[in-house]
């Protein structure tokens, strides 16, 4: 009846195909972003006959990236020679599989500055860095250095002619500067490191080492007490040792003033001079006016829809030919919001290099031809995937006696069929192992991980029945003693492992232990677990060695959720908290001796008696083993190696040098 | 009307403040707080927090202070010298924040909504005067089908079935290399295209109310005397259609568009976090999940008066469209 | 057959009752008109069959909420035969036994049905205890076949639990709960609408104000609050149960605004001023003239408001605050298919998206055919 | 009430057999079994009978608006006064597609048409001079300003005062007397030949009828055009019309001139109307006299007369048994019952149709 309807129609019908049509113009350009030679990297063609005809003479002048080159050119830059360190100095990163070729970026995702990290350790230089199997330190900034027998004087020389990233020569004196006014004087937010203390073996009192410079690129440590294990634990805690001393005499209120320092920070948008001290003093990389020791340097807002960070030209590294690195011109991270989003990126290949927990494997695995990537797996020094942490310190008294009693803890370990949780919540890829330290690594005991690994409901309920839980409620959830209900409450504070705290209520339930799931958002757990109000969690334990890193094993602080506040009464020198007793106590004494431990072998002893007290009382209940972390790389990047440690200690993909990772084309 | 319009926005001040002392105390409601958050963030990055730092943090961002405290500084700020606070997050003065997502925001809302207005009022209209055909039961399907199936959802599969056909996800608004590329025609394009998929999935579900909604208004209508009168004095159809029922059908729908002032400017949340769009509701919503308060609190502020000024424009529209109230109006 | 001014003149559905018709309530025609629109009779049929299975749900659902099985972790639809392999033809389905297999390289849990075992579908079998509604205890289930086998008609989620049980069971929250959300936003929608619309003046600016207010609510941090005040002990389903309550209390203002807009503009109607001077008290004006005045916008609102109730479950969980294990509901079974791994590798998690669409679908349809029925102007 | 004219020209419209008839669902209602009446330039022909004889769908079939349920056959020959003598064929107005740019045409310049209810008929969206304007525009003039100086001269011509101010009003402030007024003038406004009129007084009290009717008589002296009024009331009747047709179950039961159907009514229904009326000066004691039982719905009915159930003089097994013939009383009488066929011998062949 109406002929505007039928017009009306075709209309619609034409807007619907504009749109299909609108998502079917073909964009399968897996490679990266600069292929389509879109306006990045103009001079992507010029870097190809440069490199066949470069080929490896070798010998001659060093090689550097073409972009630079041209820079150098027309006189922007100095000549690489000049940009290098003197050329004894210049430190040769030797490549995983072959001399690589200069280009392309490295696309990753990240989600925003909060993410800071995930950028951070693939671009740090330590002064000293971990070898490749984590046993000891070798030099990276600093060349070389001398220890006197007794561990208290070191000797550290730097590499001459060495430069910032904006040209000013790196020397002795930013390693003073940044001890003398900014370490000691906690002005990027950090509290001055444990590292840098020396412990009296008798008394144990802690002092604060001396640092003196000896000549433009030496300088001296001197500590009171032997601290053997000084580099390695600067290069766990603090990392880098130095500063751009030309940039931060320009902003620290103590040189310019406080109302000056106030003035700058309101000029980089800051509200405070401390937050801005905090951005500018430790996560120096996110700011491209600071100039930074590392491959790549920060480009434009890190709060932009995506951070650029491009190739420092004064990069102090070359490959065993004389390259000078890194290889990529660019890192680009691009902001995501939900994880699924990193997936989906890889899949398609807007990412050539991400990294992944072990519950994405299959569907990366199976992608693997069509996404043009392989999946290389890394170990984690973790002692579990899922497992729990009974708060040894948790206020109601009746749980504490529980949890504090062994039996309960092998009870709850065995009252658990562990081929069912690996099965469910890992997919099959862990092992039903007991939480413990993996085979390899540092503090491995033999048939740890059998310990109450097997799935043994009646001993279990012996055990419960033991400890005196005989009594039932009409519900038959098991009671105390006294009457009350025995009650598990364990705290979670993500979507992701709801599968896992379901199947733990479902087995605890089954021995007759009543037990909750509650789910908080992340920043009240924070709160809860600081104000000891978390009974159960199901955070993990990962420590490569404990002497480097003892927060997860030995209660110095109020960090990890089994010991509680044991760990107030130690950080609060016996003021507050609850007074360790017992196997922890002999934990805390092991610890002292370690700081005031005289050789290696000493520390390595001590640290394994840590671990065995650990074992006889296995606070820490594993159900199922360690999982691997995914490396997803692009077929088209080389020099990625296959079998790390992916560890927060060796700079999780740091310890893989990205500076020599390169881009086939 | 000018003399209404007025009472009714001095009326307002009162209430957007009243609304800003509300707001200001549901966001800090839950137990923690922005550095517990920061804290949890950065330890599940390796870097531990202690309890001096995390104490230390709070003194520096004044969140040691009594809520009432903080929030009269905050009130004072803008109103003695318009500064809306700052975003701990973003470490950016808090208009910063929102004036580097109002572009694309306010680009793919109105897109969403535009698309939402003109494809839903003719359908409305079509399946009224074709009632009970198949074109009429295959709109209000295919609208019934975006409105049951949850955004967020929708958008993972589309955003799948976009790999799987075109082997391009369409993630986020723009191809990578155009992120930070000039405005140019190629990455207006590149947009367009990366507009399908949040259309589709916000557009479709928005328009099965508006169909349903104006059907049923223009059944009402249609058989009204006044449309036999129209006939009788020689109108063609199309021409008493969109003059006689379809006026009187967008009473209805008017009277809610005031409100919708507040989505143009958020957009969808949930979904474009599925579908990476860099826009405010995210940005907002990460705010209040991270109770980043001056951010949250600015932006819940405006948010408020975004909803008093569309209940305003709500009620002058419905009284510009319907004679009845106008004139009761000119009474008062 | 619409006489203008003539005496009504109905559709006579059957010839014989076609003579008294004519003079019949209104109420009967809008019955004999509703039967006129033939998809919300269809609607009306499948609405009865879904509220029919929920409330059976125990009974028709094979399996119960609690049943884990870590070998079938993620398993796909089985077929129901009636031919085996070698050809012969059973009259009772059979379901094949399932083996599973990792593949090495991918890790993927890969099932192929062991030909050799048949398990034949039994009727009434005994399986996990349950109360029907929660008075009668029992065990028997509709469909089911015997141990060792397994009857995964849609496949199983991520814990090796039966899709098909969990949609079943997942409908007991899903159809009841979203309806008292919608009937709370519905009442207080139009009392406290019409009344703004009705009196106007200072109480129409005050309720006005009041809705400004709610509307621009910051819900989020109001639910995490919520999440972490409420104990982790109370029955899911009663959380779930205040969850809707707050929504509704949230919700109704958009039905506030239009039928304060309808009021208005019907109050100065003469039938309405006819019946003030005849002294009608006001609410009977409210419920005997101006209602059905607009009846029509109201079905249309109630039964677009149920799919956002309904999915208003999904978006909770997504702040981890809806309905918690072991109770279920479809908004969790949607939370779980939106996974990006579920929907590449097991697509079938996507089939409660089905029935929620099709409830919705049903909803508006019988929602439409109210409509029309309600029409007094209707050809 | 106008002078016979002299000699009878061709009539402005001629209606022939029309029949309506609506699909039910359980089987077809004829709403009008086939009616036949003339209208003359300058005329007033009145259609009487109780609500639902099926006088309005005539009336409004006349233009094609019925709603589309209806199935209109027949034949209505117009024939426009602007050419009376004209060779050709009249045209069919039925035939037009109701869509089209024919009947579009016709329908507010040469036809137009005035509603019962008019709040309802007035859109409540737009002021009462667009509603005005707008048949204006599309019929008279393309200029604004032109239609407007007309539709003003049209509302103080049907004597709405200060029509500056009222042009620019909405339908809900007018009265209802002034609205009607409104109405007359909108129809008016393109000077039509004939102004169908569907009960336009109902909805008014008595003293505002007398004058609207008034002003329609004057009117129809100004510009000379044929009136179709639609009532139920037959004082109304008496005081407007030059013929009368009495219409009962979609049939023309008595068609004659007004003063013969007062003075010599034939057909048994439309004398129990007549007595039904309340007379001045009648007697006051008397009950008014009233017609028992209600009318039939007219769906699958036998060929008999649907006054039958209520005829007083109704006569067994003829007036039940065959569907009435028409029968010419005199030169203009018609009246449709069988006491008035017998009386001239059985079936006469006069041109009375026997509706199937």
């Amino acid at each position: 009846m109406l002929r505007i309807q039928r017009k009306l129609l075709v209309v619609l019908l034409v807007i619907f195909s504009i749109i299909a049509a609108g998502c079917t113009n073909n964009n399968n350009s897996p490679a990266p972003s600069n292929e389509a030679g879109k306006p990045s990297n103009e001079n992507k063609s010029a870097d190809k006959e440069e490199d066949k005809g470069g080929g490896g003479t070798g010998t001659a002048a060093a090689k550097e990236a073409p972009m630079l080159a041209k820079l150098a050119a027309d006189g922007t830059l100095p000549p690489l020679a000049e940009r290098l360190p003197v050329q004894a100095d210049v430190m040769v990163e030797p490549v995983v599989d072959e001399i690589g070729r200069y280009g392309g970026d490295w696309t990753m995702a990240w989600t925003g500055p909060g993410d800071k990290w995930s950028v951070g350790q693939p671009t740090e230089e330590a002064l000293f860095r971990f070898n490749k199997d984590g046993s000891g330190v070798e030099p990276n900034v600093a060349k070389s250095y001398e220890v006197n027998e007794d561990s208290t004087e070191f000797t550290i020389h730097l590499r001459e002619g060495m430069k910032w990233s904006d040209g000013k020569p790196f020397t002795a004196d930013d390693v003073l500067f940044y001890w003398e006014h900014m370490l000691t004087k906690e002005t990027f937010g950090k509290a001055i490191y444990d590292a840098y203390y020396s412990v009296d073996p008798v008394t144990g009192d802690k002092a604060l080492a001396t640092v003196t410079k000896v000549d433009d690129y030496t300088f001296k440590v001197v500590h009171k007490y032997p601290s053997v294990q000084f580099l390695e634990r600067v290069a766990i805690d603090n990392k880098w040792f130095f500063a751009p001393a030309h940039f931060h005499e320009t902003i620290l209120p103590e040189l310019v003033g406080e109302d000056k320092a106030l003035e700058i920070a309101k000029q980089w948008g800051f509200e405070d001079t401390n937050a801005f001290l905090k951005e500018t003093g430790y996560y120096y990389w996110l700011y491209p006016q600071i100039p930074t020791l590392r491959p790549w340097v920060a480009k434009n807002d890190p709060n932009g829809d995506q951070f650029i960070m491009e190739r420092n030209p004064y990069y102090w590294k070359t490959d065993p030919e004389g390259n000078q690195l890194p290889y990529m011109d660019r890192i680009v991270a691009t902001k995501i919001q939900d994880p699924s989003q990193r997936v989906l990126g890889t899949l398609a290949g807007d990412f050539n290099l991400s990294t992944f927990g072990a519950q994405d494997f299959t569907v990366l695995k199976e992608n693997e031809k069509k996404g043009d990537y392989r999946v290389i797996t890394w170990q984690q020094p973790a002692w579990m995937t899922s497992g729990i942490q009974l708060n040894q310190t948790i206020d109601d008294p009746n749980l504490r006696k529980l949890f504090q009693d062994i039996r309960f803890r092998e009870a709850l370990s065995l009252g658990v069929n562990r081929t069912e949780i690996t099965e469910i919540v890992t997919n099959g890829i862990a092992d039903p192992i007991q939480a413990s330290v993996q085979e390899g690594l540092v503090g491995y005991q033999e048939g740890w991980a059998d310990q109450w690994s097997g799935f043994d409901p009646d001993r279990a309920n012996a055990l419960l029945d033991e400890i005196g839980l005989t009594k039932r409620d009409k519900n038959n959830f098991r009671l105390f003693p006294d009457g009350s209900d025995v009650t598990l409450t364990i705290m979670d504070s993500s979507e992701e492992s709801a599968n896992y705290t379901e199947l733990l209520k479902k087995y605890y339930e089954d021995m007759g232990i009543k037990t909750n799931v509650k789910l908080v958002d992340q920043a009240t757990l924070q709160e809860l677990k600081y104000s000891n109000q978390v009974p159960v969690s199901i955070e993990n334990i990962s420590v490569v060695n404990v002497a480097y890193r003892p927060d997860a094993l030995v209660p110095l602080r109020v960090l990890t959720p089994w010991y509680g506040l044991y760990g107030l009464y130690v950080s609060s020198g016996g003021k507050e908290g609850i007074k360790p007793e017992g196997d922890v106590a002999k934990i805390l004494e092991y610890w002292d001796q370690i700081k005031a431990a005289g050789t290696t072998e000493e520390i390595n002893r001590l640290g394994d008696e840590i671990v065995k007290l650990h074992m006889k009382n296995q606070w820490v209940i594993g159900y199922a083993g360690p999982t691997p972390t995914l490396i997803a790389a692009s077929n088209k990047m080389g020099n990625i190696p296959e079998d790390l440690i992916w560890a927060d200690e060796f700079r999780s993909l740091g310890a893989a040098h990205p500076a020599q990772f390169y881009l086939k084309p | 009307m000018l003399q209404y319009t007025l009472k009714r926005i001095l009326l307002a001040i009162p209430v957007v403040f009243f609304i800003s002392v509300i707001v200001f105390y549901i966001i800090q409601l839950p137990p923690g707080d922005y550095v517990s958050n920061y804290a949890a963030e950065m330890s599940v990055a390796g870097e531990g927090f202690t309890q001096e730092d995390m104490a230390a943090m709070r003194a520096d961002l004044g969140l040691d202070r009594p809520v009432y405290e903080q929030y009269f500084i905050w009130v004072q700020d803008i109103v003695l010298h318009g500064d809306f606070g700052f975003s701990f997050n973003y470490n950016k003065p808090v208009l910063a924040v929102i004036e580097q997502y109002m572009g694309l925001t306010l680009t793919v809302s109105l897109v969403t909504m535009a698309f939402q207005y003109l494809v839903a009022i003719p359908i409305g209209i079509y399946c009224a005067v074709k009632q009970y055909s198949i074109g009429d039961y295959f709109f209000s399907g295919l609208s019934f089908l975006g409105m049951a199936t949850p955004h967020f959802l929708m958008a993972v599969i589309l955003m799948f079935l976009s790999y799987t056909w075109f082997g391009d996800p369409l993630l986020g608004l723009f191809s990578a290399e155009y992120v930070n590329a000039p405005w140019s025609m190629d990455k207006a394009i590149d947009l367009a295209k990366h507009m399908v998929i949040p259309v589709i999935v916000i557009g479709l579900s928005g328009t099965a109310d508006l169909i349903r909604v104006m059907r049923g208004q223009m059944l009402d209508e249609l058989n009204k005397p006044n449309v036999v009168t129209a006939r009788a004095k020689g109108l063609s159809e199309r021409k008493i259609l969109f003059k006689y029922p379809t006026r009187a059908a967008l009473n209805p729908i008017v009277s809610t568009f005031g409100w919708s002032l507040t989505s143009i400017f958020t957009g969808s949340t949930i979904t474009a976090i599925v579908l990476n769009l860099p826009i405010q509701g995210p940005v907002m919503f990460n705010a209040l999940l991270g109770q980043d308060m001056y951010l949250a609190g600015t932006w819940l502020l405006f948010m408020a008066l975004l909803t008093v000024l569309g209940t305003l424009i709500s009620d002058i529209l419905l009284a510009w469209l319907d004679p009845k109230i106008r004139t009761e109006f000119r009474g008062t | 057959m619409m006489r203008p001014f003539g005496r009504r003149q109905s559709a006579a559905a059957e010839p014989a009752i076609d003579k008294d018709l004519n003079y019949s309530s209104q109420w009967r025609l809008m019955y004999v008109r509703f039967k006129k629109h033939k998809l919300a009779r269809v609607s009306l049929v499948v609405l009865a069959l879904l509220y029919a299975s929920a409330l059976f749900a125990q009974f028709l659902a094979p399996y119960g909420l609690e049943n884990y099985d870590s070998k079938y972790v993620n398993a796909p639809p089985m077929k129901l035969r009636f031919v085996d392999a070698e050809g012969k033809f059973h009259i009772r389905p059979f379901v094949y036994g399932l083996k599973s297999g990792r593949d090495p390289e991918t890790m993927r849990k890969m099932f192929t049905s062991d030909t050799d075992k048949k398990y034949p579908l039994q009727i009434f079998v005994k399986g996990e205890k349950y109360k029907f509604l929660g008075l009668i205890p029992s065990s028997t289930h509709l469909i089911g076949v015997e141990e060792p086998g397994r009857l995964f008609l849609l496949g199983t989620d991520s814990l090796g639990r039966d899709l098909f049980s969990r949609i079943l069971l997942g409908s007991q929250v899903s159809l009841s709960i979203p309806l008292v959300g919608v009937g709370i936003s519905f009442v207080l929608g139009l009392i406290i609408g019409g009344a703004s619309g009705y009196f106007g003046g200072w109480l129409d600016a005050v309720i006005q104000r009041v809705i400004e207010i709610i509307r621009s609510f910051p819900t989020l941090p109001l639910w995490m609050a919520l999440s972490a005040a409420i104990p982790p002990r109370i029955p899911v389903v009663r959380m779930y149960f205040y969850i809707v309550i707050i929504f509704a209390f949230i919700e109704w203002t958009g039905l506030a605004r239009v039928v304060r807009g309808k009021f208005i503009s019907l109050k100065n109607e003469d039938y309405v001023v006819a019946a003030k001077i005849a002294g009608v008290s006001d609410s009977k004006i409210i419920v005997k003239h101006l209602l059905p005045g607009f009846i029509s916008y109201l079905v249309v609102a109630t039964t677009l408001a149920i799919p956002g109730m309904i999915l208003a479950e999904t978006a909770m969980s997504f702040l981890g605050l809806g309905i918690r294990s072991p109770a279920t509901s479809w908004g969790v079974l949607l939370q779980e298919a939106q996974k990006i791994d579920n929907i590449a590798l097991y697509p079938w998690k996507i089939i409660p998206l089905g029935t929620v669409i099709l409830t919705v679908l049903t909803f508006n349809f019988l929602g439409d055919g109210l409509r029309d029925a309600a029409d007094p102007y209707k050809r | 009430m106008t002078a016979e004219t002299a000699q009878p020209q061709q009539p402005l419209l001629r209606v022939q057999d029309l029949k309506i008839r609506i699909r039910m669902d359980n089987g077809v209602m004829n709403a009008v079994d086939g009616v036949d009446f003339e209208i003359r330039r300058g005329r007033t022909l009145g259609l009487v009978g109780e609500s639902g004889c099926g006088k309005s769908l005539t009336s409004r079939a006349l233009i094609g608006i019925n709603p589309k349920e209806c199935e209109t056959s027949g034949r209505v020959a117009y024939r426009s006064s602007q050419e009376p003598e004209a060779k050709e064929e009249p045209l069919d107005l039925l035939a037009l597609d109701p869509n089209g740019r024919k009947i579009r045409s016709i329908r507010g310049r040469k036809i137009a048409m005035i509603f019962q209810e008019p709040m309802t008929a007035f859109s409540p969206m737009y002021t009462i001079g667009n509603q005005i304007m707008e048949a204006i525009l599309i019929h008279r003039t393309r200029n604004k300003k032109e239609a407007k100086k007309i539709a003003l001269e049209m509302l103080s011509k049907v004597g709405i005062s200060d029509e500056e101010k009222r042009f620019d009003q909405y339908p809900h402030e007018f009265s209802g007397g002034m609205r009607q007024r409104a109405m007359i003038s909108m129809a008016l406004s393109c000077n039509p030949e004939l102004l169908i009129a569907d009960e336009p007084t109902t909805a008014l009290d008595v003293t505002i009828q007398a004058q609207v009717l008034e002003l329609m008589k004057r009117l129809q002296q100004e510009f000379g055009m044929a009136i179709l009024l639609v009532t139920h009331d037959l004082g109304i009747i008496a005081e407007m019309c030059d013929e009368v047709a009495v219409m009962y179950l979609g049939k023309i039961v008595e068609q004659a001139p007004m003063k013969e159907i007062f003075r010599n009514p034939k057909h048994p229904y439309t004398k129990g109307l007549l007595r039904s009326m309340p007379r001045l000066g009648g007697n006051k004691t008397k009950r008014l006299e009233s017609i028992e039982g209600s009318v039939p719905v007219p769906v699958n009915m036998p060929p008999m007369c649907g006054f039958y159930d209520r005829c007083k003089d109704r006569i067994e097994g003829v007036c039940n048994r065959r569907s009435v013939p028409a029968t010419q009383i005199s030169g203009s009488h018609m009246v449709r019952c069988f006491l008035y066929s017998e009386q001239q011998g059985g079936d006469n062949d006069g041109e009375a149709h026997i509706g199937n």
